[in-house]
């Protein structure tokens, strides 16, 4: 299996979203907040994983303008949950850094009066365990 | 002894290809009590047929197994060869050497050994097999229709001018159902209420056709050709021949708080109602859940100003019972509730609506005299939004995982509509994939785009935010344009899924017919046999079997009353042979067996028995078989093992075993 | 797959299906051509509430190494009720026989539907890859040697 | 037992019962048989003591079928038998005059034999009237004693109550005797590996010798033709023709009597190879129980029973794999 297979097989594992199941019907990016902010919009995270190519994702802003509020996930309504990609992606990029683990004691330099607490506590739930 | 034939099916290659199917005849050469193999290219076909009824001929057989398809598709056609060449149709048997077997397998030699082994099965079973005959049963000439939508409507006036007696039995006051309560209807734009109360007021008319209104049934109990059904009228409160259907009660009702069935609860109607000014029939029963009279005691307004006397607060349910040879099934749908979609601000604001409500609003006798305008202000809309696929084809349990069929079309005649006759307000449909199949439905919607500037964007919307002045703030994502809009509107419309009618699975446990985990009604095919449920006797019309349009809906009506109309011109029925049978020489009168019959095909005789020369009185089950339709409950739950099924016998099952495991 | 890996063994394998969900079930499964190994071999009951745990037993006792039993989903038995007895006995007997240190993965029971082929596919192919895991049955075959 | 032989001879005497069933005594002094008593001069036979543990029900199958009222004595636990027999239609109400008797536990010879008393001469203790906690053994060794708790039936410690389910008049007092749980044994066995629990049944069945000793004195086998007597499963014969009989006896008979049997115990007590037969029928309870509801058969005169009835969120079979 390629590298780049083997990062598509690491996000679906990871998020545990099936790409396929997509409709392509939009909701995730009518429901984002940060969607002006991103270069890959919600909805294009799913065809992105879905033509294999992450490295794109990884390098893309969205990444980490995804607020991790998870309307996409709650609104989805065929179970594709765009934002579990997205942090999908997240943790590979941490996992490439060979940084697991996210220690508290790193957070009060790192935070950021713009970072949105939602991220912190998306971010904990992430890489904390 | 049997002498049995054994018939290997090359189903051209679709076995063959797989399955060495000349071994597997070579091999049942040696299995006991065959006399007889041989292998052919299409053992349905004519010639193959032939070659059946040529060796039973010839070679006096008195079993025949077939090995090819599965039996769901052609046990019935080798069932009749086997006849025509005077056996006893019971005396064959198929082993399913293509869908389980060739079809699944790749390997050869795997795939013909299994084969062999289903062959050896069928042989074992039919060693064991005996004539059976099947009885006869009569037809009741008369239908009933449960439900007096479209689709119930027009099936029972197709089953009532081929000159058969039918019964409508509805729940609601008034026949119509939904179709009654739409304004235009696509792709022509008639007036739905023009077309349809000609149709009602026809099957009121039509002397072969009881209608119950008000009314449900309450049990069902026999079978194909003579099924008992227990409808119960509900009190109506209102002598239905009194009434002369003037409508002063109506109007002199104090209690006018009810919220309206019929328009979708934008209004309210008065405790003594009839849904609709054409409702059939026009006699208005009282609401006794809001009526005062039986609520407080004090009231009895109606019955003052009634001058044909007709008000009876005294009225009770009434059960009739009525006996049918066929039953449809069209009971219809309703939205989904969408309690579970707090981002379209349904339940927030009053000018968010689902379509149906928009239909009511539209019509000329709705809440607004059809104006469209907002609900909370009665202010005209300047942007309108309509939301589609809301609660449709979704994977969660949110909403429904089917497309609800109607919506694209209807979403098209709404937003042609209002453009059409308000064309200043402009009109916005957030869509997922636009789906018109259907003679003129493309055209349709192309017209609502090209010809009346509606503006169609691939995407959906995330959430309705309802804004202090009472504009309905809609952010949504285009697709196409990749960027995500946020649009201010007066109004939202959302295409809710459709659902079959709550009160469906209830009906469809009385009946015995199976449904679907949407609650869809299943058809007995879902190519060959769509009208039919696969319980025998009971049809599908309408939406209960699946989601459709009136013009569907009034075909698949007319193919259910045509397949009730073919059973109705039988004057008997022949009936499975396949009953169970209690040996009275082992029955132990325990009752466990009647427990379990779910066709109360079991009662008890207390009689002489004659057991090897000793005579005892006793009581013994007695299996009634028009009634018993098979399942073998009763086999197994007997203890003593008197109760056996004919065609599945404990011996016949335990030699498949012994086969299979051989 | 364990499949290839252990051609030694060739399970056999019974499966109870009733004629109006599941082995039309099967059959659908079979025009969808989703296979499934060819050690499962069907026997046609008209309803789930057909089969006798002696028929279950019997076919132990003969030498088979697993049995599965498929019927309508509860609530769409063709006779309306007849899997809800079938779903009580069986309970009863899988737990005899759990009771009696009969590895309880030789048996299960399934509903499938009409409509549910790759429902029937993947249960066939679970199972068989379960039976491969237990290896041959011999327990209920000598449940009672006399030495 | 005065009392008892009194009442039935008055009830014969007036014509209200043509029969009486009962015990007499047999030809040692703890075997007791069922017996009918129809003249006067019968009841010097008559006995019953703490060794009549018989449960009478089955018997009034046939009696149901004879001219006129048989009284039969019922203890409290035979009446669940009773009623069970009732539910099925296999006895007819009309023609059993019951007579509840008291009950103090019954005995098990066996269980005295185990303490090394042989030789056994006569028994004292095992009255009904008695109160005594200890019996006195007169053997040839000499006098032995046993505490009467020791000497119990196994379904006796478990005991279901001292009341009566269904009588037209009790005679005599009953006592509950129940001392221990009554599904700890098959709790025991439930909590074995899988190679424990069939090396322990491969054990216990292979002792049998197809008597069919407990088939025939169980109230539930009550059918008119037992299936491993019929041609209709290919399983007929007696033991060792067919191995499907063989293997599977034990299995098949407790399904047949599963949500029937009222846990009466008499399978056991019969059995001359001591399997301890009830553990089966103890487990289809203690799963019904469980998984349907507490259910006693035989409580009260029922329709339907567990495996003739149903729910919609019934369990499903896979619940026996999931809770391993």
């Amino acid at each position: 299996m390629s590298t780049l297979n083997n990062q598509t097989e690491q996000v679906k594992e990871i998020s545990g979203v099936n790409p396929l199941k997509c409709m392509k019907c939009g909701k995730c990016s009518a429901s984002c907040p940060s969607f002006n902010e991103m270069d890959i919009k919600p909805h294009q995270f799913v065809s992105y994983v879905q033509n294999e190519d992450i490295e794109a994702l990884v390098n893309s802003k969205s990444l980490w303008k995804c607020l991790s509020c998870f309307a996409c996930v709650e609104r989805c309504p065929r179970d594709v949950k765009p934002g579990k990609l997205i942090d999908a992606a997240r943790q590979i990029v941490i996992r490439q850094k060979g940084q697991d683990y996210l220690s508290p004691n790193e957070i009060p330099e790192l935070l950021d009066p713009e970072i949105p607490q939602q991220l912190l506590v998306s971010a904990f739930r992430r890489y904390r365990r | 002894m049997q002498r049995i034939g054994v018939f290997v099916c090359h189903c051209g290659t679709n076995i063959a290809a797989t399955v060495d199917v000349a071994k597997v005849a070579e091999m049942a050469l040696n299995e006991q009590g065959v006399v007889h193999a041989e292998d052919y290219q299409y053992m349905c076909s004519e010639a193959g047929q032939a070659k059946i009824q040529a060796a039973i001929k010839e070679k006096n057989l008195t079993g025949i197994v077939v090995c090819s398809c599965s039996p769901r598709m052609h046990e019935t056609t080798f069932r009749e060869a086997a006849e025509r060449a005077g056996l006893n149709p019971y005396m064959v048997e198929i082993a399913n050497i293509r869908e389980h077997c060739s079809w699944i397998h790749k390997d050869v030699e795997e795939a013909t050994k299994k084969a062999v082994i289903l062959m050896r099965a069928a042989v074992a079973k039919v060693n064991l097999n005996a004539p059976l005959k099947p009885g006869e049963s009569r037809v009741t000439k008369r239908a009933l229709v449960i439900g007096g939508g479209i689709a119930g409507i027009q099936t029972a006036l197709d089953i009532a001018d081929a000159g058969y007696k039918v019964d409508i039995v509805e729940k609601t006051p008034s026949i119509g159902g939904r179709m009654s309560q739409l304004d235009k209807t696509f792709p022509t734009l008639d007036c739905s209420a023009c077309i349809l109360t000609p149709k009602m007021v026809e099957v009121n008319k039509h002397e072969n056709v009881t209608i119950y209104t008000y009314s449900e049934v309450e049990k069902v109990s026999g079978f194909v050709g003579d099924f008992t059904v227990d409808i119960r009228k509900k009190a109506r409160s209102v002598d239905m021949d009194k009434c002369t259907g003037c409508g002063v009660c109506q109007e002199k009702c104090p209690s006018k708080k009810t919220l309206s069935e019929f328009n979708r609860g934008l209004n309210t109607r008065s405790a003594i109602y009839t849904p609709f000014a054409q409702a059939i029939p026009n006699v208005p029963v009282i609401d006794r859940d809001s009526c005062m009279k039986f609520q407080t005691g004090k009231c009895g307004v109606c019955s003052k100003v009634c001058q044909a006397g007709a008000i009876d607060y005294e009225q009770q349910d009434e059960i009739i019972t009525e006996k049918y040879g066929a039953i449809v099934v069209a009971t219809g749908f309703d939205m989904i509730k969408l309690d579970n979609y707090d981002e379209y601000a349904y339940s927030q604001s009053p000018d968010v609506i689902t379509s149906l409500e928009l239909e009511r609003v539209m019509n000329a006798a709705g809440p607004t005299k059809g104006h469209l305008e907002r609900l909370s202000d009665g202010k005209a809309p300047k942007e309108m939004v309509f939301i589609q696929c809301v609660g449709s084809r979704c994977s969660d349990d949110r909403g429904k995982s089917y497309c609800s069929k109607i919506c694209c079309m209807y979403t098209a005649k709404h937003a042609m509509l209002i453009r059409d006759k308000y064309p200043d307000v402009n009109v916005t449909v957030f869509y997922i994939d636009v789906r018109t199949p259907g003679k003129n439905f493309d055209e349709f919607y192309r017209r609502a785009v090209e010809d009346y500037g509606v503006n169609y964007i691939k995407g959906q919307v995330g959430k309705v935010i309802p804004q202090p002045d009472g504009k309905l703030l809609v952010r949504g994502v285009d697709l196409i344009d990749n960027k995500q809009i946020l649009k201010e509107a007066d109004m939202v419309v959302l295409a809710a899924a459709i659902e079959p009618n709550p009160d469906v699975r209830k009906i469809a446990t009385m009946l015995t017919a199976s449904i679907d985990t949407n609650n869809f009604l299943t058809e007995a095919h879902a190519k060959l046999r769509p009208v039919e449920s696969p319980t025998a006797g009971i049809f599908l019309s309408g939406v209960c079997q699946g989601p459709k349009d009136i013009p569907e809906t009034v075909s698949q009506a007319g193919a259910a009353a045509v397949k009730a109309i073919g059973l109705l011109a039988k004057d008997k029925l022949m009936t499975n042979p396949c009953t169970a049978h209690s040996d009275e020489l082992m029955c132990n009168g325990c009752s466990q067996c009647a427990n379990v019959c779910p066709y109360g095909a079991i009662s008890y005789e207390v009689k002489e028995i004659n057991d090897h020369g000793v005579r005892e009185t006793r009581r013994v089950a007695v299996v009634n078989n028009a009634l018993c339709q098979g399942c073998g409950a009763c086999t197994v739950t007997c203890p003593s093992g008197a109760m056996d099924l004919q065609g599945f016998s404990n011996r016949q099952i335990l030699a498949e075993v012994d086969a299979i495991c051989r | 797959m364990s499949i290839e890996a252990n051609e030694e063994f060739k399970p056999k394998i019974v499966a109870f299906c009733c004629n109006w969900c599941s082995y039309a079930g099967a059959d659908l499964a079979g025009s969808s051509r989703l296979a499934y190994p060819a050690d499962v071999k069907i026997i046609r009951v008209p309803c789930s509430c057909r089969v006798n745990p002696m028929f279950i037993l019997r076919a132990f006792e003969k030498g088979a190494d697993g049995v599965i039993l498929c019927g309508c989903h509860p609530g769409d038995c063709h006779y309306s009720t007849g899997n809800f007895y079938a779903r009580r006995r069986m309970t009863m007997l899988f737990s005899m026989l759990d009771y009696m240190g009969v590895e309880n993965g030789r048996t299960r029971v399934e509903w499938v539907s009409a409509a549910e082929g790759v429902k029937f596919s993947t249960t066939m192919n679970e199972f068989v890859q379960k039976i491969h895991s237990l290896g041959k049955n011999v327990r209920l075959g000598d449940l009672r040697c006399r030495n | 037992m005065q009392e008892l032989i009194a009442r039935a001879k008055e009830l014969l005497a007036d014509g209200t019962v043509a029969r009486v069933l009962g015990w007499k005594a047999g030809d040692l002094p703890y075997n007791p048989e069922p017996a009918y008593f129809e003249k006067e001069e019968d009841f010097k036979d008559f006995v019953y003591n703490s060794f009549c543990g018989a449960n009478l029900s089955k018997f009034m199958i046939e009696a149901s079928k004879l001219e006129g009222k048989t009284l039969v004595c019922l203890k409290p636990c035979d009446t669940y038998s009773f009623n069970q027999l009732l539910s099925e239609h296999r006895v007819d109400r009309d023609k059993a005059y019951i007579v509840g008797v008291g009950c103090k536990g019954k005995l098990d010879i066996e269980k005295i034999k185990k303490q090394g008393i042989k030789g056994i001469k006569s028994i004292s203790g095992a009255e009904i009237s008695d109160e005594a906690d200890t019996l006195t053994i007169d053997t040839i060794y000499g006098e032995k004693t046993c505490a009467f708790s020791d000497a119990m039936l196994e379904r006796c410690h478990v005991c279901k109550g001292k009341e009566h389910k269904i009588y037209d008049e009790i005679i005599g007092e009953s006592k509950e005797t129940k001392d221990a749980e009554r599904f700890a044994e098959v709790e025991r066995i439930e909590a074995m590996s899988p190679e424990e629990k069939f090396a322990f049944f491969r054990k216990e069945l292979s002792k049998c010798i197809r008597c069919n000793a407990c088939r025939n004195v169980c109230p539930a086998c009550s059918c008119r033709k037992c299936v491993f007597d019929s041609t209709k499963f290919d399983s007929s014969q007696k033991a060792n023709v067919d191995s499907f009989e063989e293997k599977m006896f034990h299995i098949i008979r407790a399904f047949h009597v599963a949500g029937r049997c009222t846990d009466c115990g008499e399978c056991s007590r019969v059995c001359p190879q001591g399997i301890p037969l009830h553990l089966f029928n103890r487990k289809f309870i203690k799963e019904i129980d469980e998984l349907y509801g507490e259910y006693q058969a035989g409580e009260t005169v029922v329709e339907k029973g567990p495996l003739t009835s149903y729910t919609f969120d019934d369990v499903e079979p896979g619940i026996v794999a999931e809770r391993g």
